[in-house]
């Protein structure tokens, strides 16, 4: 045997050629994403540079008028637009984040093995339903029953799609959360539960705050999610571009303007035409921002056990 | 094998036995009767007869897998925290059926103590691990909750170790000094019974007899069940020895005669290292 | 060692601790249902929207509607573009994110060095993961469909929509392999194997069941997005059925954009939205279904 | 020109594969004669407005003239499909305005020679809830006043009874498409003369947000194509606008630009490539089709037909690129 | 304490001896000299000194963490997958420095098989797990493979258990089947050297007489060197004994010496259960 081993050197030879290339293709694969990275920094900020050759970076900034399309006097300012994802992706973290947290810990703590089997692909399924179907229903259906309990709702505003964006990011809360609470070894319930400690104790004293890097992590990426989201805010929240925290207005965040503008009028060259870009940056700069947020909160927050 | 003897105790305790004692000193605090456990399908424990008594350390030993930490788990229901576990038997913790539907296992919990094979701290400072168990049980007051951890600390044996860095974590313990801290927080509910499940296996030779003398000390004022996997261990510290096989109880009584002079054939053959 | 006379009761009294027991536990019971409540809250509102979505789509699923081509005929309409364009979506975005993934993921678990380029390209991959769809739509745009000049072309949609799910694809296959154990990699190099033969042989064939998992969660991800294809410039009346990934397209999630904000000229339309959303549903669930029951196949065998 | 019964490309196989043959065939003969069977892509885009008109002649086309011909008809918006136009990406470009100056320059630039035709007719629509009894007749001059920023009160809260005293005392509440639609710019450039709109006017992207919101409104009042209001007769009312000879009720039949509703009504364009044209007889086979059923589809997407003989002229004018 | 006698080796060999032996019967096959070994910042082997005989059952005994799996896989290199480890000093396989630049791992482990505490067989299925190695050594040919198969098979006596299934998945087997199936897939490349880390300690009583029985067995025709904590396996199963402790070899010398008059009194601490 050991000698037949020895009679193939020749293959052993083309073995070495192929340990030597594979990593060589592999890292390849793995910059693909940088190159993705690079590629979507170098598609914005062409456009992005030259839309601040026309509108001042502190006027758009700081002003609180939009007027993109004005023909007589066009305004250009991003603080509307952010003020519409911020009030959204809030709402949308307002209903999330208790039902996304309270589920997860409903499922890692109290169901039974079979319950958390039926439950959790079931939860999951919100995940999984294409956004323009949200769209769909947060205008079709929540925005009148919302509007029978608050009398002055727009037909178009921000609560109604922040709701729903909300339960759309539900199981991605629910999932991590629950997952961290998962990873929270069994043996430190067991060393409170023997002290005589209810589940709910168990819970709140040990496994949360063991989880909570995980947890607070969970609450980013909802809430990057959050402000990513572009279907259901396009069709449900109107396109209307005030500076104001009144949600039960239509109001309009950074993507839908995006998505308001490319599938509109504007023609390459005019100032709108570029303003999606310095929106498309402004976005990518805030979800790069929040997920660097994400990394650091899980690495500073992590309990070491 | 070298077996340290122990002084002897004065009452021999009949395997399977089934009275209630009488005299204070030999009074069984717990008393295992007919109990069998399945996980699932599979049968863990089979018909376990088990008299516990006060004041004594009683020491579980057996091959892997022959049922000593399911066992100790009955002993405080945390074994149901498998979805899958059924029992039946009774087990009586002072006199009363912790089976019973009305038994609330908080409770019991709250009166048996128990420290895990490997030192399961909470990821808290040194005082809020000790401070855990009073807290959830409503006290509040600062000073008493200062008090309980120094007395608990003190009474685990590692005060001395940690009394200037009590707001640390307590992963930053070693492994000997976190089982102890684990001991501690077990005492700080003031419990009757203290459950032990290899609580040495993890720890090196030194923490193991600081471990060992713990045990020893704990001895004057609590009931103590320790299961471990080292048979000097068992003959060392304890009164009385249970050997566990597959499941079954092959052999129980005081722990010098279990090592001198077995009566189980196969009990010999564990002692003697034959398998395990 | 000093032995503090440790009575028995001193501080903790016991019924003082039975009283409150009956409190704390009611408490819990009471948290209990609570979170139960909250847990079905999100599943309430599911039930109502796939109710809504089936009675808005009730009578206008048939055979001819998923067969047929696209019209603005809504009597006449059918989806069998949108179907095929979905298909070859998924045909191009599986093997392209598979590839990519799965390399990637190999390269970070198994040959980079723990160093700053290993947590670069690692942190690169968990922020792209958060970029919005829409910023992918307008890298597509400029990319694929204006400087490789694709057009609105099945490629350039399926070329966009793989870089926006590839970090799933990554995360997931990385979660695989790294759960793949030790052992069974030590096995391997014990028997004097190479590195790309105990990856190849043992590592990959180990962590199929993560790797098929996280495809197929990417695929959903890719055949529900909107956003990105809004950008790409799809065409909303496109009868022909794409027959090549050169070919123009239109998938799922686009019929229903457009039906949904044409619902106001020709109310029918918002019907065929319906349906459309009742056969992306499908979709999506079979792939779900199949995602979970390859974990539950696959589970933990060693 | 009749495709019928002829057997086309059913499959998609087919459809293409035949693509390059015929191609060939006709570019070298540069005829499109009836009954002759053409292959290949006609790629439009552009305005939103145009876009049902375009489709649904875009899709007779193809089910009754021309089998193996795939007319592609996106929405990008009359600027945006403008830019696609003068790129040369697109073969005809709908616009809901005339095109500009500097469209032009830019198609001249890139050797682009094109011509722009008018498709039909759209009225613009002031429509009101339905529930409202009191605006459902206005003159032009009220809608010209009171849809200009300043005219009535400084913060342009105007109150019906504002308009006429004996009109609810009750806030106006106005609506609009946005900027983005050809319809805002005409309103604004042909209606109230470039003044500005109130500051109060909630423009919208969506129709279907605008119609929702008009729709549960009492005190609203906007504007918007036809269209959009022929199809939502159930949660609209039109006003009828008096031109100077009493009230007009839009309709098909009214919209005509020497119709009484001709004020308020605008023509609808396409642009054709006339590169394209000379080059693909399938361009030049499609957009002779439009000026053949343009006046028999208009009314059916909400949009009143050129009369008959502006439609010829430009059907002969495509007929004659050579 | 039991320990089976051995038959007494001829020759002495001295702890820490540096130079070459001649007789063949005690040549050394490996040679570990000066050997420290760093996990990250920790260091858990210290100047290890230790030359490993042909055709003996080499014993590795201490207790837990004080480098004993650590050393055995470093002899075949395999602590290399932890990626912050480093080493000083030289291991001669052979007379040839393992850790030389040039000394190709690969070949290394093909004449140096390992068989670890938990059976790790492949997810595949029997036949597949006894010919992996061969086919990643480039053996196609069914006929051949078949062969070295039932060999490797016979050699671990698992043969007769499993021949009417070899397609089915080794997960399928007990546990004393796997690890004899792990065996079997060792030496189908026909090592050299076996090393053996715990190999029993996941097995049941029966598994591991077989086991052991095997060790026996194999010693004809191999060299093993086997890690364990049971100290009545390493007094039954090997000529010599090394007993390690934190890092160090406190004590090397012929198992039955090691066990009947130990020369430090920390192995005497550790083989009487004062410890570990
Ligand atoms: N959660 C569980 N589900 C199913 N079976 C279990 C579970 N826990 C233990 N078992 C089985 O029950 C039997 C007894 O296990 P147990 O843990 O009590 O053994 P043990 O004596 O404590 O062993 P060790 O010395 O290895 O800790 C074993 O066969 C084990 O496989
Ligand atoms: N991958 C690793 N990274 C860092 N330290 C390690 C690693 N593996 C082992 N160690 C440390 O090295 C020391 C020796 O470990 P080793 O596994 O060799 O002990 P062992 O004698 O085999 O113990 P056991 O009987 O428990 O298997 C221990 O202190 C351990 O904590
Ligand atoms: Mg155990
Ligand atoms: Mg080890
Ligand atoms: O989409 P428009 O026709 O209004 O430009």
């Amino acid at each position: 045997m050991q000698d037949i081993i020895k009679n193939k050197k020749q293959s052993k030879n083309a073995l070495r050629i192929v340990e030597k290339t594979i990593p060589v293709l592999l890292f390849a694969a793995a910059f693909v994403s940088v190159i993705t990275t690079v590629g979507i920094v170098f598609t914005l900020i062409g456009e992005t540079i030259m839309f601040f050759r026309e509108v001042s970076f502190f006027e758009f900034y700081s002003g609180t008028v939009l007027r993109p399309l004005s023909p007589v006097d066009p305004q250009f300012s991003i603080l509307p637009l952010i003020m519409g994802t911020l009030m959204t992706t809030l709402i949308a973290v307002l209903v999330a984040v208790p039902i996304g947290l309270t589920t997860a810990i409903y499922l890692s703590e109290y169901a039974s093995k079979r319950a958390r089997k039926v439950l959790k692909p079931m939860i999951e399924v919100l995940a999984g339903i294409p956004t323009i179907v949200y769209g769909f229903f947060a205008f079709t259906f929540v925005t009148p029953v919302l509007r029978d309990v608050i009398p002055g709702l727009s037909a178009t505003n921000a609560l109604s799609p922040g709701i729903v964006m909300g339960i759309m990011i539900i199981p991605l809360v629910a999932s991590l959360s629950e997952d961290a609470m998962n990873s929270v070894p069994n043996s430190m319930r067991e060393g409170a539960m023997a002290l005589g400690a209810t589940q709910l104790e168990v819970t709140f004293r040990v496994v949360i705050p063991a989880a909570i890097s995980g947890i607070i992590a969970s609450f980013v990426l909802g809430i990057s999610r959050a402000i990513g989201e572009t279907m259901i805010v396009t069709i449900a929240s109107g396109s209307s571009k005030n500076f104001t925290f009144d949600i039960t207005q239509s109001m309009q965040t950074m993507t839908a303007y995006i998505v308001e503008v490319t599938s509109g009028d504007a023609a390459a060259g005019t100032p709108i035409y570029y303003s999606i870009y310095a929106v498309a940056m402004t976005l990518f700069v805030f979800t790069l921002t929040m997920n660097m947020l994400a990394r650091y909160i899980s690495k500073r927050f992590r309990e070491v056990y | 094998m070298a077996t340290t003897l122990r002084k002897n105790r004065e009452i021999k305790i009949e395997n399977k036995l089934n009275e209630e004692p009488v005299s204070k000193d030999n009074k069984v605090i717990y008393d295992t009767r007919g109990l069998n456990l399945w996980y699932g399908e599979t049968q863990a424990l089979k018909n376990i007869d088990l008299p516990i008594q006060e004041n004594h350390v009683t020491a579980i030993i057996g091959p892997s897998g022959c049922g000593k930490s399911t066992y100790i788990k009955t002993l405080n229901r945390m074994v149901e925290l498998v979805p899958s576990v059924r029992t039946t038997g009774e087990i009586l913790y002072r006199g009363k059926n912790i089976f019973e539907r009305s038994y609330r296992v908080e409770e019991l919990r709250t009166r048996v103590g128990m420290v895990f094979q490997k030192p399961n701290p909470f990821p808290k400072s040194i005082f809020e691990n000790v401070a855990y168990g009073p807290k959830v049980h409503g006290i509040r007051d600062k000073k008493i909750l200062k008090d309980i951890v120094e007395k608990s600390l003190k009474g685990a044996a590692i005060w001395e170790e940690v009394k200037d860095r009590l707001n640390e974590n307590a992963y930053g313990l070693s492994g000997g000094q976190q089982q102890r801290l684990c001991i501690a927080r077990c005492l700080a509910i003031e419990p009757d019974v203290i459950l032990m499940d290899e609580p040495t296996s993890a720890l090196d030779p030194k923490s193991t007899l600081k471990v060992e003398e713990l045990v020893q000390e704990l001895k004057k004022n609590y009931s103590i069940v320790i299961v471990t996997h080292n048979m000097q261990q068992a003959a060392r510290i304890s009164d009385k020895t249970a050997f566990f096989l597959n499941g079954e109880v092959v052999e129980f009584d005081q722990t010098d005669r279990v090592f001198s002079t077995p009566q189980d054939l196969r009990t010999e053959d564990y002692i003697t290292g034959r398998f395990g | 060692m000093k032995q503090p006379e440790m009575k028995q009761e001193e501080y903790i009294d016991l019924d003082l601790v039975n009283r409150k027991m009956n409190k704390r536990l009611m408490l819990n019971k009471a948290v209990k249902y609570l979170f139960l409540v909250s847990t079905f809250i999100g599943l309430v509102v599911l039930a109502i929207l796939l109710y809504r979505v089936a009675m808005d789509s009730a009578g206008w699923i048939d055979w001819q509607f998923l067969t047929d081509r696209l019209s603005s005929n809504p009597e006449i309409a059918g989806i069998r573009g949108a179907i095929t364009g979905t298909l070859w979506l998924m045909l191009i975005v599986g093997p392209v994110t598979m590839i990519l993934g799965i390399s990637t993921a190999i390269y970070l678990e198994e040959y980079a060095k723990r160093g700053r380029l290993h947590s670069f390209i690692q942190t690169n991959i968990a922020n792209l993961a958060g970029v919005p769809s829409i910023v992918f739509g307008i890298l597509g745009l400029t990319v694929f469909v204006r400087m490789f000049g694709f057009g609105a072309s099945v490629i350039a949609g399926a070329l966009t929509m793989s870089l926006l799910v590839l970090p799933i694809v990554v995360v997931s296959a990385q979660e695989a392999i790294r759960s793949v154990p030790g052992f069974l990699r030590e096995a391997s190099y014990g028997m004097g194997a190479t590195k790309w033969q105990t990856i190849k042989n043992v590592v990959l064939p180990a962590s199929i069941p993560g790797i098929a998992t996280g495809v197929i969660l990417a695929l959903s991800r890719a055949i529900g997005e909107t956003a990105p294809l809004v950008v790409l410039g799809i065409p909303a009346l496109l009868i022909p059925v794409p027959s090549g990934p050169m070919d123009n397209f239109t998938a799922l999630p686009m019929q229903i954009y457009y039906w949904t904000i044409d619902a106001v000229l020709v109310h029918e339309y918002a019907n065929l939205a319906a349906a459309t959303i009742v056969v992306l549903l499908l979709v999506l669930f079979i792939l779900n279904s199949l995602a979970i029951l390859i974990r539950a196949k696959f589970q933990k065998r060693y | 020109a009749c495709g019928e019964g002829e057997e086309g490309g059913t499959s998609e196989e087919a459809a293409t594969s035949g693509a390059e043959e015929t191609d060939g065939n006709n570019t070298e003969e540069n005829n499109n004669e009836a009954g002759e069977e053409l292959s290949g892509t006609v790629a439009i885009d552009g305005s939103g407005t145009v876009y049902p008109l375009m489709a649904r002649i875009a899709e007779e086309f193809m089910i009754n003239e021309q089998e193996g011909v795939s007319v592609e008809v996106s929405r990008a918006g009359t600027s945006a499909g403008m830019q696609r136009f003068v790129n040369g990406e697109t073969d005809l470009s709908n616009a809901s305005r005339e095109i500009r100056e500097e469209e032009i320059e830019e198609l001249e630039a890139n050797g682009i020679e094109s011509r722009e035709y008018k498709v039909a007719l759209d009225g613009l629509t002031i429509v009101i809830h339905p529930d409202n009894d009191w605006a459902n007749e206005m003159t032009e001059e009220e809608i010209k006043e009171i849809f200009v920023t300043g005219n009535i009160t400084e913060s342009d809260e105007i109150m019906w009874s504002d308009i006429r005293s004996d009109w609810p005392d009750e806030q106006v509440n106005f609506y609009g498409p946005n900027e983005n639609h050809g319809t805002n710019e005409f309103f604004v450039e042909e209606i109230i003369d470039e003044q500005d709109l109130v500051q109060t006017i909630n423009l919208q992207q969506e129709y279907s947000t605008l119609v929702t919101l008009i729709s549960e409104d009492e005190n609203a009042i906007g504007f918007f194509g036809y269209g959009y209001y022929a199809n939502n007769t159930d949660e609209l009312e039109a006003v009828a606008i008096d031109f100077g000879d009493g009230p007009v009720e839009p309709s098909l039949d009214t919209i005509e630009e020497d119709g009484e509703y001709g004020p308020f009504t605008r023509p609808v364009f396409t642009n054709l490539s006339i590169n394209s044209a000379q080059e693909k007889p399938e361009v030049k086979a499609f957009a002779e089709y439009v000026f053949e059923v343009a006046d028999d589809l208009a009314g059916d997407t909400g949009f009143a037909p050129l009369p008959e003989e502006e439609l010829n002229e430009q059907l002969e004018d495509v007929q004659s690129i050579q």
